[in-house]
C-alpha cells in the first residue's frame, strides 16, 4: 500500500478534530481553557499543514504561533482574570457563521478550486532560505523592522504611563 | 520495509497514536486510583476542610482566579516580538554556504535594529510602577 | 494519485471553511473582547489552511507566505492585546458593548 | 577594657569580579565539599552518643535516701513531680507510717534538673540518656517502683557508643567510644561464660 | 420543605456513597493484598515526609534533627512544604488555641494514609505551661501515634520516634490497612470538642468568581 | 554636667507627681492629662524609642499603672539611661491617650496591653487584637482578678489507689 | 522450513520491529522515552539529594538500602505517592485538573519523537530534513500546561506560581531556541543526523562554540526550575507553586515532569552540542544501529543532568525580576553573540 | 491604612506609612502558619501585581501566656519558664530576669560566676546567629547554608551541653550565681571550636554572602536608615546594620563585658545584606570573647561561683557533689539550697536589659514581698522587631518577603511569649 493512500483518511480525522477544537474555542466558558483549545486547534492545523506538504510552515506554526502567540494570549487572560460580561447573540452569530462557511464552500467547490491542490514537492529548508535571502531580502528586513516597531508600539500602548 | 515504516504512518504514530494511547492509559490509571484510594464517605463528611483549597492552612479568604502580577508584561511583549524575528533569523542561517555573507548581513541588520529597541523595552519593563493594572 | 490529492484538497478546504464559519460565529455572537480575539484567531487558522492549500502549485512561494503571515499575525496579536489592556485599564471592563457606546 | 565600636561596610566588588569571582568561589567551595565530604552525621540507631555524666536525662529516685522533704516537688516548675503518700512499715516503731515519696510524670517534666539539684540528700539523679518514645501517654506517668528503676536504654542494645571530640579542621569528629565498648565486650564474654557453664551444668 | 429535600438528598447520597464505598472497598481488596500490601507498608515507612508546621520552640530541635548531625533524611523522611504531599505531622510543642485550628486543617488536608507524632512535653500534657489558659493538648485535636517526652527532646529521640513509627508500620501494616479500610480502625477518630476557631460554623464562599 | 534627673525635672516642670531612681531606671510619674504633653517634651529631649509598654494591675487600689520605658538610640549619652514614664488610671474606666502617634515603636505594645488588660488607648491608629483570639481576649487575662490555678504538689491518695490516668 | 519456527520468527519480528524497536514506540516509551526518563528521574533525584548531602556534611537517604547508599529511596517515595489519596478540592476544574499534568508529561516527551537517535534511515520516527526545528518547536508546548495546572487548581499560590512560570517561559524559551538553533547556523542545516555526523570528526559544536552551550544550559535550568531559577515553585512564599494542590500520583507525575523536561533538553543538548552518538558509528541492525547509539546519547545526557543537579547545593534562588533581567540583559545578548560567532565560524569554514 | 497617621508627628517616612492607593486588583496572600516561609506566624500580604502594598503580621500562634503564669509561680520556677521564650538563646533570655531579681535581692554574682555567664551567653549568641543564618538560607532557597549553619551550631551546642548538661534549655544562671563550673577539658575544646568556626565563617561568606546570586537578592532590599530604625525601635544587629551605635554590652556593660576586649560591628547600609554581615561579624567577636573568657577561667581558682550568702551555708554533702565524688554525679555541679524553693524577694521594682543574640531583651519585675512576683513584663527582641515587617516590607516585591523576613532573624516564639 502506498502511503499516500492514507492521506485523505488522516486529513478527515484531523479535520474532524480541528472542527471540534474550533467549536470548543467558541463555546467553553472559561476563557483560559478556550484559548488552550485555540492552542490545540493551531497545533492540529499545523499537523494538517505538514500533512499537505508544508512541513516548514507547520514547524513555524508550532514554534511561533502555538509556542508564543497563543501562549501570550493565555498568559494575558490568566493574568487579567478574564473578566468582562459575555452577552451572547447566538442567532446573529449562527447566521453569520453559516453564511460565511457556505459561501466559501460554494466558491471553493463550485469554482472547482479544490482541484487546484496538488501535493507540493519537498522544499528543503536551506533551499527555501536561499530563495528568501536572494529574492526577498528587502522584504524580510522590512518584516524585522516592523517587528521591532511593534515592541515600541505595544509597550507604549499597554503600560500605564505617568497618569494615575 | 513494512507498511508501518512508511513515513506518513510513522509520523502519525509518533505524533498522535502513541502519545494519545499513553495519555489515555495514564488518565485511566489516575482516575481509577483516585476512585479506589478515596476515604470513605462518612470520614469525608467529618472533615470539612479536606476539600477546600490550601491556603497556608487558614480558612480560605477570597478566590484564586483573580488578577495577578501584571508587572512583567513588558517582557511578555518583548518575547513575542523577538521570537518570530529570531526564528526567521535562524531559518535564514540555514541557507547554503554561498549565501553566508548575506545572512551575516541580515544578522547584523537585525542586531542593529533590535538592540536599542530591546534596551528601551527592557528599561521600560523594569519600571514596574508603570505596569500596574487598573 | 491525482484523485487522492483532489480528495485531500477538498477535505482540507471544506474543513477550513467550516472552521472559518465557526470563527465568524464566535466573533458575531460574543461581546467579550477576548473571546472575539480568540474567534478571529480561529478564522485566521482556517484562512491559513485554505490559502496554503490553494497555493500548492508554487510550494516555495506558499512557504514564504506562510512564514511571513505567521510572524505578522504574532505581531498583530501583541498590538490587539495591548490595546485591550489599555482599554481595560481605562474602562475597567472587557465588553465590546461599551466600546460601541463610547464611540457613539 | 570596654567594648569598642568598629565601623564597617558591606564588602564591595566590581561587577565583573562579582559575577566571576563570586560564582567561582561558591562553586569551588561546593566542589571541595562534594569530593571531600566532612560528614558529622551520627548513624543513629547503629551508633549513639555516649553522653557525659552531667547530662540531664531521665530521673531516677533512690528511695532509701529520700527524707520526704518535698523540696523537689515544690521547686518543680511544671508540677511534674508530686508527692505520693505511701504507707511504710517502720521497723523501729513497729507500725505503719505514712511517708511521702516523689513520683514523676514525664508528660510534663521539662528536664530542667532543678529537683535533682535541690534535693538535699542526692536522692534523685539523672541517667545520661534521653531518647525514649512512647505510644501511650499513661506509660509516662511512673509509679513509685518504676521511678526507682533506670529506664530501659534501647540505644545501648542497638548500637555502639560514639564520642564526639572537637577538631580544628573538621569541627566535630566522631570516634567509637572504646572504653564503653570494651566494658561491654567483657560483660558479654562473662555472660557467655556463664551461659556456657549453665549449659554444661544442664547437660 | 427545603430542609426535607436536603435530608432526602443527603440520604440518597449516603445510599449511593455507601454502595460506591463497598464497591471501592472490594476493588481495593482485590488490588492490595499480599506482596503489594507489604510493598505499600515498606514504601510508606521509608517515605515519611513530615509537613512543615512549626508550632513552637521544639522546632529548633526539629531543625537539628534534620540537620547534618542527626540527619533524619537517612530514614527517607524529608520535611515538605505543602500538606497535600506529605503523610506525617510532627507536632512540635505547644499548640495554642490560635494554632489548634491550623493543626486540624493541616491534618485534614493531608491525604491518607497519614500519621502523627507529638513532640515535647508541651504536646503531651502542657509541660511547663500545663495550666495556661491559651493552650490545648494536641491529642484532643488529632489522633497521635507516638509521643516523645522532653523539653525539647533530643534529636535522637525524634529519630527514635521515626524508627518506632517505621516498626509500627511494618508490624501492624498500618498503611495498607488504612487504605483497605478507608480509615484507621485501631485509633479513635477524633473530632475536637471545642469549636477551635469557629471552623465548623464558618461558611466559606468559594463559588464567587470573576466572569 | 547636669544629671538626667535634673534635666527631666527641668523639662517637665510641674507635670511631675513623683520622680525616683529605681533599680535600673528613672521612674517619672505624671498625671493622666499631662501624659501626652510630657511625652512630646521627653521626645524633644532625645528619647526616641519605647522599650516597653507595661501595665500593672493594682487591684486593691482599683488602679492600673501604665509605664512607658523609653530610651534613646541616636543620642549616645542618653542611651545609657532608661526612663519610665508612668501614669495611673482608673480601673473601672481604663482610657489613656495613645502615644503611638509620638513613638511608632509603641504601636504593637499598646495593642498588646489593650488585649491583655482591656485598657483602651484613645487615638491609637490601629487598635486590634494582636496575640489572642477574641474568645481568650474577652477574659482580659493579665488582670489580677483572672486567676490561673496551679496544681498542688501532693497527690492525696493512698498508694494502692494511685491511678495514673487521674493525673490530668 | 518448519512452520512453527516460521511463526515464531514472525512473532519475534513483530515484537522486535513493530513493537519494541518500532521507532515511535521505542523513542517515546523505551530508551530516551517514558520508561528511561522515569528511571533517570528516579536516579537523578536520588543523586541530587545525595550530592546535596555530600556538600552538606551528611549522608542523605541511606537507611533504606545502606549497601548502595539508599538508591532505592525514590522507589519508596514513588510507591508511597501512588498509594496516597488523590484529593480533588472543591474549587478545582476537575477534568482540567486531572488532565493537565498528564498532558504535560506526554507533551514533554514529544520532542523525543522528532529527534533521530541513529543515522540509520529506517529508525527516524518523523523522517524530515528539519528535525531540529521540529524538536525545538515541540519543546515549547509543554510549559503551557504547567500554567494550566495552576489555573485549574484555582488556588492563590498555584495561580501566582503559574504566572511566574509563564514569565519564566518568556525568558528561557527564546534563549533555548536561539541557542539550539545556533547549530543550524553553524552547520547550515536543520537536520540532526547531519549535525551529528558533522561532529563525528571530534569537532563537537559545544567545543567550537562554548557560549552557545553555556547559554542553552542556563536556559534549560530556567525552563525546569533548576536551582538558581527555582522561582515558580519557590517554597518560601508560594508553597509549591502550581503544584500546591496536587496529591498522590498526580504530584508524583508533576515532580517527575520537570525532570522529564530536563531530560529531553539534555538529549537535545547532547545531540546538538556534544556529538550525539559520536564517536560510535551506527551500522544497520536493531542492536548496533539503534540500541547502542541511543544508549550513548542517554549516557551523555545523564552527565549533563548530574551537573545541573549539583548546582542545587551551591545556589539559592533568584528573584523573578532578576531572573528576567538576567535572561534579557545577559543571556539573550550572549545567545545572539553565540549565534553571530556561529555564523562567522561557518563563514570562515571552521566547521 | 490608618497607619499613615501613626507617625505624623515624627516626620520619618517609611513605605508602610504610605496610604496605599485603592486598586481594583488587590490580591491577598496569606503567608500563613503552615508555610515554610513563615514558621509560627501568619502574614497577611496584599499584593498589587507583584508589589506588596500592605503587610499585616498576625502573630500570637505561640502565645503561651508566660507573663500570667509567672505571677503564679515561684521566683526560681520562672527561670525555666522564661527560658522557653527562645530556647535557642536560653542563657541570654533568662539572664536579665536573674539580674533584675538580683537587684531586688541586693546581691551580685561573684566574679567567676559573671565570667561563666558571659561564656554561656556568647556560646548561645553564636548558636543563635548560626540558627538565624540557617533559616535565612532556607528562605532564600539555599539549603546548603542551612545545613552548614545547623551543623556548626552543633559544635556550640555541644560546648553548652558539656557546660550545663542540656542541649538548649540550660537553666544555667540562678540567683546569685550559676549552676555548674566548666569541666576540666573545656578550655581546650572551646579554643578548638572557635578556631574551627573562624575558618568556617570564610567559607560561609564564599558560598552564601559573596555568592552573586544571594548578594543580588539582598542588596538594597529592605533598606532602613538610621532614623527609621530608631523610630521603629528595632533592636540588635538590625539597628547596628543601620549605623546606630547601640549595644547593651557597650552602653551598660553587665557581667564580664566590661573586662573583655571586643568590638561591636556597625554597618552603614542598613539593607538585608548588611544585617546578614552584621551577624557574621558578631559571631567573630563572640568567638574572641569566648577565647578570652575561657583563658580567664582557666587562670583563676575554681571557687566562688555562687554568691557568698548561699555558698557558705553549704554542708559537706554539697562539697562532695561539687567534687563529683558521688558516682552518678558530674563534677563541678553545685546544689541549690532548699531556700531557693521558697525564696522571698523584697518588694520593689526593677528593670534589667541584656543584649541577647537577636537584640536587647528587657525585663521589668515588680515584687510585693511574696514568694511569687507581682508582675513580670518581658519585651523580647523579636517583639520589637516585628513592627519592621509592617513598615519595611510594603513597596517590595513578593519574593523579597523571605529575604527581609530572614534578615531580621525573627523568631516567633520569642515574640509571642
Ligand atoms: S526535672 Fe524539672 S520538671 Fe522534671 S521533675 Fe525535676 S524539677 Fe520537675
Ligand atoms: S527533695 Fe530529695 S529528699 Fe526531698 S522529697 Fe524530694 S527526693 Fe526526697
Ligand atoms: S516542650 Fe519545651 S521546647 Fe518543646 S515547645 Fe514546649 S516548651 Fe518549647
Amino acid at each position: 500500500m502506498h502511503m499516500y493512500t492514507m492521506l485523505p483518511f488522516f486529513t478527515i480525522a484531523l479535520g474532524v478534530a480541528s472542527i471540534a477544537a474550533a467549536y470548543y474555542v467558541v463555546k467553553i466558558k472559561d476563557l483560559v481553557y478556550a484559548s488552550v483549545m485555540l492552542d490545540v486547534l493551531a497545533s492540529i492545523i499545523a499537523s494538517m499543514l505538514a500533512l499537505i506538504g508544508y512541513g516548514i510552515v507547520a514547524a513555524f506554526q508550532v514554534l511561533i504561533y502555538v509556542g508564543a502567540a497563543v501562549m501570550f494570549i493565555i498568559i494575558t487572560i490568566s493574568m487579567i482574570g478574564a473578566r468582562g460580561k459575555e452577552t451572547k447573540e447566538p442567532f446573529l452569530g449562527f447566521i453569520t457563521g453559516t453564511f460565511l462557511s457556505i459561501a466559501i464552500i460554494i466558491i471553493v467547490m463550485g469554482g472547482g478550486l479544490f482541484k487546484l491542490y496538488a501535493r507540493p514537492g519537498y522544499v528543503s529548508p536551506s533551499q527555501a532560505a536561499a530563495g528568501l535571502l536572494s529574492h526577498y531580502f528587502p522584504v524580510i528586513v522590512l518584516i524585522i523592522i516592523a517587528q521591532a516597531a511593534t515592541i515600541v508600539e505595544a509597550i507604549s500602548i499597554s503600560k500605564r504611563g505617568e497618569k494615575k | 520495509m513494512t507498511f508501518a515504516y512508511s513515513p506518513l504512518v510513522l509520523s502519525a504514530n509518533a505524533l498522535f497514536v502513541v502519545p494519545l494511547v499513553i495519555l489515555a492509559l495514564l488518565f485511566a490509571v489516575i482516575y481509577i486510583l483516585r476512585w479506589i484510594l478515596k476515604a470513605s464517605y462518612d470520614i469525608e463528611k467529618k472533615e470539612p476542610y479536606k476539600k477546600i483549597p490550601f491556603e497556608s492552612s487558614n480558612p480560605p479568604r477570597g478566590v484564586g482566579k483573580a488578577r495577578v502580577p501584571f508587572q512583567y508584561f513588558g517582557y511578555l511583549i518583548m518575547f513575542l516580538t523577538v521570537e518570530p524575528a529570531v526564528v526567521i533569523l535562524t531559518f535564514i542561517a540555514t541557507s547554503p554556504h554561498t549565501l553566508t555573507f548575506k545572512s551575516i548581513l541580515f544578522y547584523v541588520i537585525m542586531v542593529v535594529i533590535f538592540t536599542p529597541l530591546l534596551a528601551y523595552a527592557a528599561h521600560e519593563s523594569k519600571r514596574i510602577k508603570e505596569w500596574i493594572l487598573g | 494519485m491525482m484523485a487522492l490529492d483532489t480528495l485531500t484538497g477538498a477535505v482540507v478546504m471544506v474543513v477550513s471553511s467550516v472552521i472559518m464559519g465557526i470563527g465568524a460565529y464566535g466573533v458575531a455572537s460574543s461581546r467579550s473582547l477576548f473571546r472575539q480575539v480568540l474567534s478571529i484567531e480561529v478564522i485566521f487558522n482556517g484562512l491559513l489552511l485554505l490559502v496554503l492549500s490553494l497555493l500548492s502549485f508554487n510550494a516555495i512561494a506558499a512557504t514564504y507566505f506562510g512564514i511571513l503571515i505567521i510572524s505578522s499575525v504574532a505581531a498583530e496579536i501583541i498590538v490587539v492585546v495591548a490595546i485591550i489592556v489599555a482599554y481595560l485599564r481605562s474602562t475597567g471592563s472587557l465588553s465590546s458593548d461599551e466600546l460601541e457606546e463610547e464611540r457613539a | 577594657m570596654p567594648a569598642k565600636v568598629s565601623q564597617k561596610k558591606n564588602p564591595k566588588r566590581n561587577p565583573l569580579g562579582k559575577v566571576f569571582a563570586g560564582n567561582i568561589g561558591a562553586l569551588a567551595v561546593g566542589l571541595k565539599y562534594f569530593f571531600d565530604p566532612n560528614r558529622i552525621t551520627l548513624l543513629y540507631p547503629h551508633e549513639y552518643i555516649k553522653l557525659n555524666k552531667g547530662y540531664r536525662g531521665f530521673i531516677v529516685l533512690i528511695k532509701e535516701k529520700c527524707i520526704s522533704c518535698s523540696s523537689c516537688a515544690r521547686i518543680c516548675p511544671a508540677a511534674a513531680m508530686r508527692m505520693l503518700s505511701v504507707k511504710v512499715y517502720n521497723e523501729k516503731l513497729k507500725k505503719y507510717m505514712i511517708k511521702k515519696y516523689p513520683v514523676i510524670n514525664y508528660n510534663r517534666c521539662i528536664f530542667c534538673g532543678l529537683c535533682v539539684d535541690v534535693c538535699p540528700t542526692e536522692a534523685l539523679y539523672h541517667v545520661p540518656y534521653h531518647d525514649i518514645v512512647y505510644e501511650n501517654m499513661n506509660d509516662m506517668i511512673l509509679s513509685l517502683e518504676d521511678f526507682q528503676k533506670e529506664p530501659e536504654n534501647i540505644e545501648f542494645k542497638e548500637g555502639i557508643p560514639v564520642k564526639y571530640y572537637f577538631d580544628e579542621r573538621r569541627g566535630l569528629v566522631k570516634t567509637p567510644y572504646m572504653e564503653e565498648l570494651e566494658k561491654r565486650n567483657e560483660k558479654e564474654e562473662k555472660n557467655q561464660k556463664v551461659e556456657g557453664e549453665g549449659e554444661k551444668g544442664a547437660s | 420543605m427545603g430542609s426535607d429535600n436536603k435530608e432526602k438528598k443527603e440520604e440518597r447520597l449516603n445510599l449511593l456513597y455507601g454502595d460506591l464505598d463497598t464497591v471501592a472497598k472490594m476493588a481495593k481488596e482485590s488490588l492490595i493484598k499480599g506482596k503489594i500490601a507489604k510493598m505499600v507498608d515498606w514504601a510508606t515507612s521509608f517515605s515519611l515526609w513530615p509537613v512543615h508546621l512549626m508550632t513552637s520552640c521544639c522546632g529548633c530541635e526539629i531543625g537539628a534533627a534534620w540537620g547534618p548531625r542527626f540527619d533524619n533524611e537517612r530514614f527517607g523522611s524529608l520535611p515538605w512544604v505543602s500538606p497535600r504531599q506529605t503523610n506525617l505531622i510532627i507536632v512540635e510543642g505547644t499548640i495554642t488555641k490560635k494554632m489548634a485550628c491550623t493543626l486540624r486543617i493541616v491534618w485534614e488536608q493531608m491525604p491518607y494514609p497519614k500519621f502523627a507524632i507529638a513532640m515535647g512535653s508541651c504536646a503531651l500534657d502542657g509541660g511547663i505551661f500545663y495550666n495556661s489558659y491559651n493552650i490545648v493538648r494536641p491529642w484532643q485535636v488529632i489522633p497521635i501515634d507516638i509521643y516523645i517526652p522532653g523539653c525539647p527532646p533530643r534529636p535522637e529521640a525524634v529519630a527514635r520516634s521515626i524508627i518506632e513509627l517505621q516498626k509500627m508500620l511494618k508490624n501492624k501494616s498500618l498503611a495498607s490497612k488504612w487504605i483497605l479500610e478507608s480509615k484507621r480502625e485501631d485509633k479513635k477518630y477524633i473530632i475536637p470538642k471545642e469549636d477551635l476557631c469557629g471552623w465548623r460554623g464558618e461558611k466559606v464562599d468559594l463559588t464567587t468568581r470573576y466572569d | 554636667m547636669i544629671s538626667l534627673q535634673d534635666m527631666i525635672k527641668e523639662a517637665l516642670g510641674n507635670n511631675i507627681i513623683k520622680i525616683e531612681d529605681n533599680k535600673g531606671y528613672i521612674d517619672v510619674v505624671v498625671p493622666l492629662e499631662k501624659l501626652k504633653e510630657s511625652a512630646i517634651k521627653v521626645k524633644q529631649l532625645g528619647f526616641d524609642h519605647v522599650k516597653s509598654v507595661t501595665a500593672v494591675d493594682y487591684i486593691q487600689k482599683k488602679q492600673f499603672m501604665v509605664t512607658y520605658h523609653i530610651s534613646s538610640y541616636l543620642n549616645e549619652e542618653l542611651s545609657r539611661h532608661v526612663l519610665g514614664l508612668s501614669t495611673f488610671i482608673d480601673r473601672d474606666n481604663p482610657h489613656i491617650p495613645s502615644l503611638a502617634t509620638i513613638w511608632t515603636s509603641a504601636e504593637f505594645q499598646e495593642r498588646e496591653v489593650y488585649e491583655f488588660f482591656g485598657i483602651i488607648f484613645d487615638g491609637h491608629p490601629d487598635l486590634r487584637l494582636l496575640l489572642l483570639t477574641p474568645v481568650v481576649a474577652a477574659l482580659k487575662p493579665l488582670r489580677k482578678d483572672f486567676v490561673v490555678k496551679e496544681d498542688s504538689i501532693n497527690i492525696e491518695v493512698d498508694y494502692a489507689a494511685y491511678n495514673a490516668t487521674k493525673w490530668w | 522450513m518448519n512452520p512453527c519456527y516460521y511463526a515464531c520468527y514472525i512473532v519475534y519480528k513483530v515484537i522486535v520491529y513493530d513493537i519494541i524497536f518500532y521507532p515511535p514506540v521505542y523513542q517515546f516509551l523505551i530508551i530516551p522515552g517514558l520508561i528511561t526518563a522515569i528511571i533517570i528521574a528516579i536516579f537523578i533525584i536520588w543523586f541530587e539529594r545525595k550530592a546535596a548531602a555530600y556538600v552538606q556534611m551528611r549522608y542523605g537517604p541511606w537507611e533504606i538500602a545502606p549497601k548502595i547508599g539508599g538508591a532505592t529511596q525514590l522507589l519508596a517515595d514513588l510507591t508511597r505517592y501512588a498509594m496516597q489519596e488523590i484529593i480533588t478540592p472543591q474549587t478545582v476544574d476537575t477534568l482540567q485538573y486531572l488532565l493537565a499534568p498528564i498532558v504535560m508529561v506526554v507533551l514533554a516527551l514529544l520532542p523525543l519523537e522528532a529527534v533521530p537517535l541513529t543515522s540509520v534511515k529506517p529508525y527516524f520516527p518523523i523522517p524530515s530534513g528539519y528535525s531540529l526545528l521540529v524538536a525545538v518547536a515541540f519543546t515549547t508546548l509543554s510549559p503551557l500546561f504547567i500554567t494550566m495546572m495552576g489555573w485549574a487548581s484555582n488556588n492563590k499560590f498555584s495561580i501566582t506560581g503559574s504566572v511566574r512560570e509563564s514569565f519564566m517561559i518568556t525568558s528561557y524559551e527564546l534563549i533555548s531556541v536561539l541557542g539550539l538553533l545556533t547549530a543550524a547556523a553553524m552547520t547550515r542545516s536543520y537536520d540532526l543526523v547531519k549535525i551529528v555526523n558533522l561532529q563525528m570528526s571530534g569537532k563537537w559544536l559545544g567545543l567550537i562554540n562554548p557560549i552557545a552551550l553555556f547559554v542553552v544550559f542556563i536556559a534549560v535550568l530556567m525552563s525546569t526550575s533548576g536551582f538558581p531559577f527555582e522561582i515558580p515553585e519557590s517554597e518560601s512564599e508560594l508553597v509549591a507553586g502550581p503544584f500546591t494542590e496536587y496529591s498522590g500520583l498526580l504530584y508524583g507525575l508533576n515532580m517527575g515532569g520537570a525532570y522529564i523536561r530536563r531530560w529531553v533538553f539534555s538529549i537535545l543538548i547532547t545531540l546538538v552540542f556534544l556529538g550525539g552518538w559520536a564517536p560510535y558509528r551506527p551500522t544497520p541492525g536493531v542492536i548496533t544501529g539503534y540500541l547502542i547509539p541511543s544508549l550513548i546519547v542517554s549516557l551523555k545526557a545523564v552527565v549533563i543532568m548530574g551537573i545541573m543537579s549539583f548546582l542545587r547545593s551551591v545556589y539559592g534562588r533568584y528573584r523573578l525580576d532578576q531572573a528576567l533581567g538576567i535572561a534579557w540583559e545577559i543571556l539573550i545578548p550572549l545567545a545572539l553573540l553565540a549565534f553571530g560567532i556561529g555564523l562567522a565560524e561557518a563563514y570562515f569554514g571552521i566547521i | 491604612m490608618e497607619a499613615g497617621t501613626a507617625s505624623s508627628g515624627s516626620g520619618i517616612h517609611l513605605p508602610g506609612m504610605e496610604i496605599a492607593k485603592a486598586s481594583k486588583n488587590r490580591y491577598e496572600v496569606m503567608i500563613g502558619p503552615a508555610h515554610p516561609g513563615s514558621g509560627h506566624m501568619r502574614i497577611f500580604v496584599e499584593v498589587d501585581g507583584d508589589i506588596m502594598v500592605k503587610v499585616d503580621p498576625d502573630i500570637g500562634f505561640v502565645h503561651r501566656t508566660m507573663e500570667k503564669l509567672a505571677e503564679g509561680r515561684e521566683w526560681i520556677q520562672n527561670i525555666p519558664l522564661f527560658e522557653r521564650i527562645a530556647i535557642l538563646d536560653a542563657c541570654n533570655i533568662t539572664l536579665p530576669y536573674v539580674r533584675a531579681v538580683e537587684k531586688l535581692l541586693g546581691i551580685e554574682a561573684p566574679e567567676r560566676a559573671r565570667y561563666l555567664r558571659t561564656l554561656l551567653c556568647e556560646i548561645n549568641r553564636v548558636a543563635s546567629h548560626l540558627y538565624g543564618m540557617g533559616i535565612f538560607g532556607v528562605f532564600l532557597g539555599h539549603s546548603t547554608l542551612y545545613m552548614w549553619a545547623f551543623g556548626d551550631r552543633e559544635v556550640f551546642i555541644d560546648l553548652a551541653e558539656r557546660l550545663t548538661g542540656a542541649r538548649l534549655t540550660h537553666t544555667y544562671p540562678v540567683f546569685g550565681g550559676v549552676r555548674r563550673d566548666i569541666p576540666d577539658d573545656f578550655p581546650e575544646d572551646a579554643r578548638k571550636a572557635t578556631r574551627y568556626m573562624r575558618k568556617r565563617l570564610n567559607e560561609y561568606a564564599k558560598i552564601f554572602l559573596n555568592n552573586p546570586n544571594i548578594r543580588s537578592r539582598l542588596e538594597n532590599v529592605g533598606v532602613l536608615t538610621k532614623n527609621q530604625a530608631a523610630e521603629l525601635g528595632l533592636v540588635g544587629p538590625n539597628i547596628r546594620a543601620s549605623g546606630i551605635r547601640y549595644d547593651v554590652r557597650l552602653n551598660e556593660p553587665y557581667e564580664a563585658y566590661g573586662d573583655v576586649d571586643f568590638e561591636i560591628p556597625v554597618f552603614e547600609e542598613g539593607d538585608s545584606l548588611a544585617r546578614a554581615w552584621a551577624r557574621v561579624e558578631e559571631v567573630r567577636q563572640s568567638l574572641n570573647i569566648i577565647d578570652q573568657v575561657v583563658t580567664w577561667l582557666e587562670k583563676h581558682p575554681r571557687e566562688n561561683f555562687m554568691h557568698e550568702k548561699f555558698w557558705k551555708t553549704a554542708p559537706k554533702l554539697y562539697k562532695d557533689v561539687y567534687e563529683g565524688k558521688i558516682s552518678y554525679s558530674p563534677k563541678y555541679r553545685i546544689k541549690l539550697m532548699p531556700i531557693f524553693a521558697s525564696l522571698k524577694v523584697p518588694p520593689g521594682k526593677s528593670f534589667a536589659r541584656v543584649e541577647a543574640g537577636r537584640g536587647e531583651i528587657v525585663y521589668y519585675v515588680e515584687s510585693n514581698g511574696d514568694i511569687f512576683p507581682y508582675r513580670v513584663r518581658v519585651v523580647s527582641p523579636s517583639f520589637r522587631n516585628v513592627i519592621a515587617f509592617k513598615y519595611v516590607m510594603p513597596g517590595h516585591r513578593l519574593m523579597d518577603l523571605p529575604a527581609i523576613y530572614g534578615s531580621f532573624d525573627y523568631f516567633p516564639p520569642a515574640f509571642d511569649r
